[in-house]
């Protein structure tokens, strides 16, 4: 149990190692066999979690190179578990629905490479190994679009390359300095995370820290007007590799701003809550509009991510439990959503190859699991209760409401717009008459498509119901981060700002 | 006051000697001057009390060294003047003279800081050939091993370099016909 | 009691589950059958709540686990049977068991029937959540479940084309079904902040705690919440500006539209502010502005209803105008009111609905009133039923109607709101116009459908009899008005009268009289052969029927712009500005490798110059700038 | 009295008449010769700096250096050979093969 996290996080690369010997013909059973059995740690690990303890558990140490402060430093909080959790899931089920014929196995390697720089990032507790991790992550991605996208896959996998590696770049001058700064004050050089919660820092040396770990995590998100490599990158990126992405390599952004940003930074977040929540609005509106413009189904649904992390941004700034627990639930929600759209649409892209919404329409008549199946992650994705994508909107939109109620109604046109453009995405595909005659035969869901979807449905519906076994160890943490975070801030608004974010009864 | 005229005396004759290498338009004078300099510079070395480096500079630079240029200027043909298109003669002094200048200028202003301190010492019980193998075959014995393993390395390279189709007369024939040869020869 | 509590829930989720298992076999009786007999029990053991609240004074809760626990916010799963919630309760599981039954004789011929009950119990049930919930977020569940299940059931026909406005003032079932549902969502928006500002106020979204605390509140934190709870209610009940839904979600089945679009789901804003009395009774002012906004939909609704042909959109408008009506009772203080006239309402519009279904069936699906007359020959059962709900609607005695709709007249003059009054007093004229005109024209007159080649028929004797309760309904539930006022103000306030008995008698004949002399004119001009050819050209009369431009202003004003502007942020801003701002910058860095690709000429000598002056440059900066001096 | 700084001075020099054989002669040959002499301008520097602070360090580095420029000397001469084997000349500007 002790090293559990270094198990969750080395295994799939010690077995993609292997999965090199493994014969070509069974590297499928093979991968998904040890998909299943890290999702399995990580369920463990979620089980063996003690949810009462808001610090760090299952911490792992190990000097690395002791005299700058670098170690081997592992640790799971209420924060991490569960994208952890998510990680491993939607890899799990990527693999099942995979339909990826072409050199199958280096695929699947990749994968797994990728799965452990996924579990890495959200586990890392130094900042070192935390950027290793995040930089890792890209290079399987380069990959996986850059050999099996469509047309322009080479200009998407280097643009999304690039465009994310300078922000992470200027994002590890904000680390060095930051260990450099907390050499100043204590005398030690350290880059591990927890440490740096606890370093006190001035004002404006925040400020321009915060603007360097935005950077990095805003491009990542993606945060506008950093966002045009996302479009590219789902466009060209085969089904799997839209998946991962927007399922969880997005959340290594907004996971970056609930662990860095605001515990190490509370008063810079705060005193720029307002240009950053104008972002998100923007985000949010702007990306909507432009999603309803699309005219290719995986473009929409790509676009769509781009609105939704606009409420997790405004949910994570709204610097109450609240808000942050919030924009948290609906980063894993967003991942099982998202992740589900995307295999939905590569579904009928393996059986059309096309993704144009003008070749379709009337497929509910022809497919009616698919249809119904599209519908609930639609609905889920609108935000209706009871699905998943409720909670963490209404709540991430509820905690912003106290920072703001004008800028809450603008995030939540969300609402609004994401049924728009969720709609038209729908009526176009599902409804109206059967006009194009090569859709008339197509078949429906198989037994594993049906099968990844229908695990998806299930969590879709369960956590949309039950949301407490992951909103209990999330609000613990949380809980304690901001405790932190007042007992830090320098500035009188933020330890104003902080203290009064709860309710209170106010009385005549 | 030894020391003075030593120092003037070598210095005039290296700077002269290593001219005329610079300058000069036919390899083996250069070469010839190159070797005197290297001597002279070996003096220097026993002025700075350094005596195991003068004696390596002698062997090595003005023994081995010129040997070997010696030996690879028989495989060319280098005794007539070497012909070139030499770029403008200004930049080449101008930018040399400036560097000198800059750098003449850089040493010339205080630069000892007193917090420089020794590492190793000299000290007085030992010869300075000793003081060097100590130190040597202590702190510095990995990139010695290096630098030995890296000598052999470059011995073998310039060996296997130098030694292809050493049989043939490379100065009287050109590379095609080898190659023609050496096809027939296989055959 | 928890137990029926739970029972009235979830039996009707468990016939959605259960149709929904052969949703996509073909039509299996049974599925209707059992779906049915669910909402059987759910009406009985609603009913057993009923009569246990009613006897006992006792408010049956129950808590099945929490939902959302984060920070101070709890929402529990948590249900309540108080006088309000069972009224609804037995008003919903009633008038859904028997939309049930009656659908599974509509239904019969349609491929989708399974799927028809799956989507329909699920209403029953997100309706039931909605009304029993004993917090504004479960109502919120409830809400948004009962909007997904209209955007279900009006696009139940979704294979059909778009087609211009023109042809289908609609354009088509999923056309319809967007627009609902995303109207929905602009008033939950507003809902959602209402919720907020409830939450970060008072620290709970629980009824009792909200209710108990309001009143310890600024008067203006009490308005926030007032106007966007309100909003929400404008928008499930199709208020004023955002009611052009309502009149095209009648592209749903007809059961659909009798039970969702009638009778219970656009009742639920009105069920939302009596819920709400507590912040309601704080605000007379934003009631005023309700009920104003009431009165103003319930003329402006009934006008639309005047010329138009189509069947169905007739007793839309009307279901609006009448949704109008109860907003000023709610408005005005009279929760009790409002909540009767509520339930005849169910009662009554649910009943015209079927009717309409039935002359639907009969007619092939046509809705033209135009195309039909003198069906009463063919239908007599379904006329006469039709014709006690137009009586109950108009509100003649001694049909529901006029005891609850009357009741909201003499809301109105008696607070003084002379205006309203004035405005109900002409609505009610014109309902009574337009129910007759409508009766007048499909039932009596020249035979018109001859024409067309249609062969109407009764409808099978077991849509009648589900339909015959309602109509039983609709005669005699306004007798029990006292004991409903009882019943209810036990939780509600009452309302007090202070009118004197003559005026009271004065303004029910007065009533009376506008609603007859409607029915007479209808009656008269139509047994005439209607109006003559000429009103058509007139331009009220296009205005009316064009629905006042409305639908054409939000395609105008809305829809293409955003259109147009969704076009120009992806094309002009997405691609040409933000995206090429990006290019633009790795290609300055291209060009610049591509251009400084000449220094790497290959020249060893020309790289050895250029180190030179590197080193030159290096040294020149070491003299500048030495750290050393 | 001599000290560090006639000795850098003249290792200054001895590194610019270097420079100008680097920059002026085209012939290979002329430019490992060129080369030599900076090495060995740097070692006098390091020499001295060795005897000035009384540090061994410095003499060390000049070894190294030596050594460093013995390897050179053999692989360079060894390349140069092989190149005038293949083209008959060893001018620099013949060597254009890493035009970019």
């Amino acid at each position: 149990m002790d090293y559990i996290l270094s198990l969750l996080v080395f295994f799939p690369a010690v077995a993609a190692v292997l999965g090199f010997i493994v014969d070509r013909d069974n590297i499928k059973v093979y991968a998904i066999t040890v998909a299943a059995i890290e999702f399995v740690i990580s369920l463990i690990l979620w089980m063996a979690y003690d949810p009462t303890n808001p610090g760090f558990q299952f911490t792992e140490y190990l000097p690395l190179v002791p005299a700058y402060g670098i170690n081997y430093y592992l640790g799971v909080d209420g924060i991490s578990l569960f994208l952890v959790v998510l990680s491993t899931f939607i890899t799990l089920i990527g693999f099942i629905s995979l339909t990826v014929e072409d050199n199958l196995k280096n695929m699947l390697i990749s994968l797994l490479f990728l799965e452990m720089t996924m579990v890495g990032v959200f586990v890392a507790l130094d900042a070192v190994l935390f950027y290793i991790f995040w930089e890792l992550s890209l290079v399987p991605m380069l990959y996986i679009i850059g050999y099996w996208g469509s047309e322009l896959r080479i200009y998407a996998a280097i643009k999304f390359f690039l465009y994310t590696f300078f922000g992470s770049l200027i994002m590890l001058v904000g680390m060095l300095f930051l260990a450099y700064l907390y050499y100043m004050a204590t005398g030690t050089i350290s880059f591990s995370i927890p440490d740096w919660h606890r370093l006190v820092l001035p004002f404006d040396y925040q400020v321009w820290l915060f603007l360097a770990f935005f950077l990095g995590m805003a491009i990542k998100v993606p945060m506008f007007p950093f966002h045009t490599w996302l479009p590219y990158a789902h466009g060209q990126a085969p089904t799997i590799g839209s998946v991962i992405l927007a399922a969880v390599l997005l959340k290594m952004g907004t996971y970056g701003f609930v662990r860095f940003s605001l515990p190490i930074f509370p008063d810079a977040s705060i005193a720029l809550i307002t240009p950053i929540a104008f972002l998100a609005i923007i985000m949010v509106i702007y990306t909507a509009m432009v999603a309803y413009a699309q005219e290719d189904m995986k473009q929409v649904i790509a676009y769509s991510s781009i609105s939704h992390m606009g409420v997790i941004i405004l949910g994570t700034f709204a610097m109450n439990v609240e808000g942050i627990a919030g924009s948290i639930f609906l980063m894993i929600s967003h991942g099982i959503v998202s992740g589900a759209l995307f295999m939905l649409v590569g579904n009928i892209y393996d059986r059309r190859h096309t993704k144009l919404l003008s070749e379709f329409g009337g497929l509910a008549k022809v497919m009616p699991k698919y249809a119904t199946i599209f519908g609930i992650m639609v609905m889920a994705s609108v935000g209706l209760p009871l699905t998943i994508g409720f909670v963490g909107e209404f709540l991430s939109l509820m905690g912003f409401y106290k920072i703001s109620p004008s800028m809450t109604f603008l995030g939540g046109m969300s609402i609004i717009l994401g049924a728009v453009y969720m709609l038209r995405l729908y009526k176009t595909t599902f409804f109206g008459p059967l006009t194009n005659e090569k859709n008339r035969n197509l078949p429906d869901l198989d037994g594993k498509e049906l099968t990844s979807l229908i695990a998806l449905t299930a969590v879709v519906i369960w956590l949309g119901i039950n949301p407490n076994p992951v909103l209990k160890p999330i609000n613990n943490s949380v809980e304690s981060m901001l405790e932190l975070m007042e007992k830090k801030a320098v500035t009188k608004e933020a330890r104003e700002l902080l203290h009064a974010n709860t309710v209170k009864l106010e009385a005549k | 006051m030894y020391e003075t005229i030593a120092f003037y005396l070598f210095a005039a004759l290296t700077i002269v000697m290593f001219t005329i290498t610079v300058m000069s338009r036919n390899a083996l004078y250069a070469m010839t001057s190159l070797a005197a300099g290297m001597i002279f510079i070996s003096a220097f070395f026993f002025l700075l009390d350094a005596d195991f480096l003068g004696v390596v500079q002698i062997i090595v630079y003005s023994g081995a060294v010129m040997a070997v240029y010696a030996f690879a200027m028989i495989f060319m043909d280098t005794l007539r003047d070497v012909k070139e298109k030499n770029p403008s003669k200004k930049i080449v002094f101008f930018l040399s003279g400036m560097v000198a200048l800059l750098l003449v200028i850089i040493l010339l202003t205080p630069l000892i800081s007193e917090k420089v301190q020794a590492l190793y010492p000299f000290s007085d019980e030992v010869g300075n050939a000793e003081a060097v193998g100590i130190v040597l075959f202590t702190k510095y014995l990995v990139p010695f091993e290096v630098a030995a393993i890296m000598l052999l390395v470059a011995m073998i390279a310039g060996i296997i370099l130098a030694s292809k189709r050493m049989d043939e007369s490379i100065t009287l024939k050109i590379d095609q016909e080898i190659e023609e040869e050496l096809q027939k020869g296989k055959r | 009691m928890e137990k029926y509590l739970y029972i009235t829930l979830f039996a009707p989720l468990v016939g959605s589950l259960f149709a929904a298992m052969f949703g996509m076999k073909p039509k299996k009786l049974f599925v209707g059958i059992v779906a049915s007999l669910l909402l059987f029990i759910s009406f009985i053991s609603a009913v057993i709540l009923l009569v246990h609240v009613a006897s006992t004074d006792e408010v049956v809760k129950a808590q099945l686990f929490d939902w959302i626990t984060v920070g101070s916010l709890n929402i529990p799963f948590g249900f309540v049977a108080d006088p309000v919630s069972t009224v609804m309760m037995v008003t919903v599981t009633l008038v859904s068991m028997l939309v049930h039954i009656y659908s599974i004789g509509y239904m019969e011929h349609d491929e989708g029937f399974n799927r028809f009950f799956s989507y329909l119990s699920a209403f029953v049930f997100s309706m039931l959540v909605l009304v029993m919930s004993d917090n504004f977020a479960g109502l919120f569940i409830g809400w948004e479940g009962v909007g997904l299940c209209s955007w279900l059931l009006i696009g139940f026909w979704y294979h059909k084309p778009d087609l211009s406005r023109d042809q289908n003032p609609s354009i088509s079932p999923a056309w319809a079904a967007n627009e609902a549902f995303i109207m929905n969502r602009i008033a939950d928006l507003g809902m959602l902040i209402g919720l907020f500002i409830i939450y970060w106020h008072i620290g709970s979204l629980q009824y009792d705690v909200v209710f108990s605390h309001v009143n310890l509140f600024d008067i203006s934190i009490i308005t926030m919440m007032g106007i966007f709870l309100f909003i929400g209610a404008m928008g499930k009940s199709a208020q004023f500006p955002l009611h052009t839904w309502l009149a095209d979600a009648m592209e749903g089945p007809t059961p659909v539209s009798a039970l969702i679009h009638a009778a219970t789901m656009v009742t639920a804003g009105v069920y939302l502010v009596v819920r709400s009395f507590p912040i309601y009774s704080q605000i007379p002012e934003i009631g005023l502005w309700i009920a104003t906004l009431g009165a103003f939909v319930a003329v402006f609704a009934a006008s639309m209803a005047l010329v138009n042909t189509d069947l169905k959109r007739i007793i839309a408008y009307s279901t609006l105008s009448q949704l109008g009506y109860m907003f000023v009772a709610a408005g005005l203080g009279a929760y009790w009111v409002a909540l009767f006239h509520l339930m005849t309402h169910a009662f009554f519009k649910a009943l015209l609905f079927l009717g309409a279904g039935n002359v639907m069936h009969a007619m092939d699906d046509e809705l033209n009133i135009f195309k039909m007359g003198g069906l009463y020959k063919v239908m007599k059962w379904t006329a006469a039923m039709m014709i006690i709900a137009s009586l109950a609607l108009a509100g003649i005695y001694p049909f529901a109607g006029f005891f609850s709709k009357d009741k909201i007249l003499e809301v109105a003059f008696d607070s003084h709101h002379y205006i309203l009054w004035f405005m109900l007093w002409v609505g009610a004229g014109m309902t009574a116009f337009y129910s007759f005109r409508l009766i007048m024209l499909v039932f009596f007159g020249e035979e018109r459908y001859k024409k067309y080649g249609f062969h109407p028929h009764e409808a099978p004797w077991y849509m009648l009899a589900a339909m015959a309760p309602l109509a039983l309904l609709a005669i005699v539930a306004g007798f029990f008005e006292h004991s409903f006022e009882e019943f209810v103000t036990t939780l509600l306030p009452e309302y007090h009268f202070h009118m004197e008995g003559i005026t009271k008698v004065a303004l029910i004949g007065l009533t009376t009289l506008i609603a007859l002399s409607g029915i007479g004119l209808a009656v008269y001009k139509y047994s005439k052969g209607g109006f003559s050819e000429k009103w058509k050209e007139n331009p009220i009369y296009k205005l009316l029927y064009n629905q006042y431009y409305i639908p054409q202003l939000y395609d105008k004003l809305f829809a293409q712009p955003y259109r147009e502007l969704s076009q120009i942020a992806w094309k002009e801003l997405d691609l040409r500005l933000v995206d090429a701002t990006v290019d633009f910058i790795a290609g300055i860095i291209y060009a610049t490798g591509f251009k400084s690709r000449v220094v790497q000429s290959g020249n060893l000598s020309k790289m050895l110059r250029w180190m030179v002056i590197g080193l030159l440059i290096l040294l020149v900066l070491v003299v500048l700038y030495s750290p050393v001096r | 009295m001599i000290t560090l700084n006639h000795y850098l001075v003249l290792a200054a020099i001895l590194f610019s008449i270097s420079l100008v054989g680097i920059l002026r002669r085209k012939n290979l040959l002329m430019l490992f010769f060129a080369t030599e002499i900076a090495l060995n301008a740097v070692n006098i520097a390091l020499a001295a700096f060795s005897k000035f602070y009384h540090d061994l360090t410095g003499q060390l580095f000049a070894f190294f250096i030596i050594a460093i420029a013995a390897s050179e000397v053999a692989v360079g001469l060894g390349l140069l050979i092989i190149w005038y084997k293949r083209t008959g000349n060893i001018d620099l500007d013949t060597l254009q093969s890493m035009n970019g």
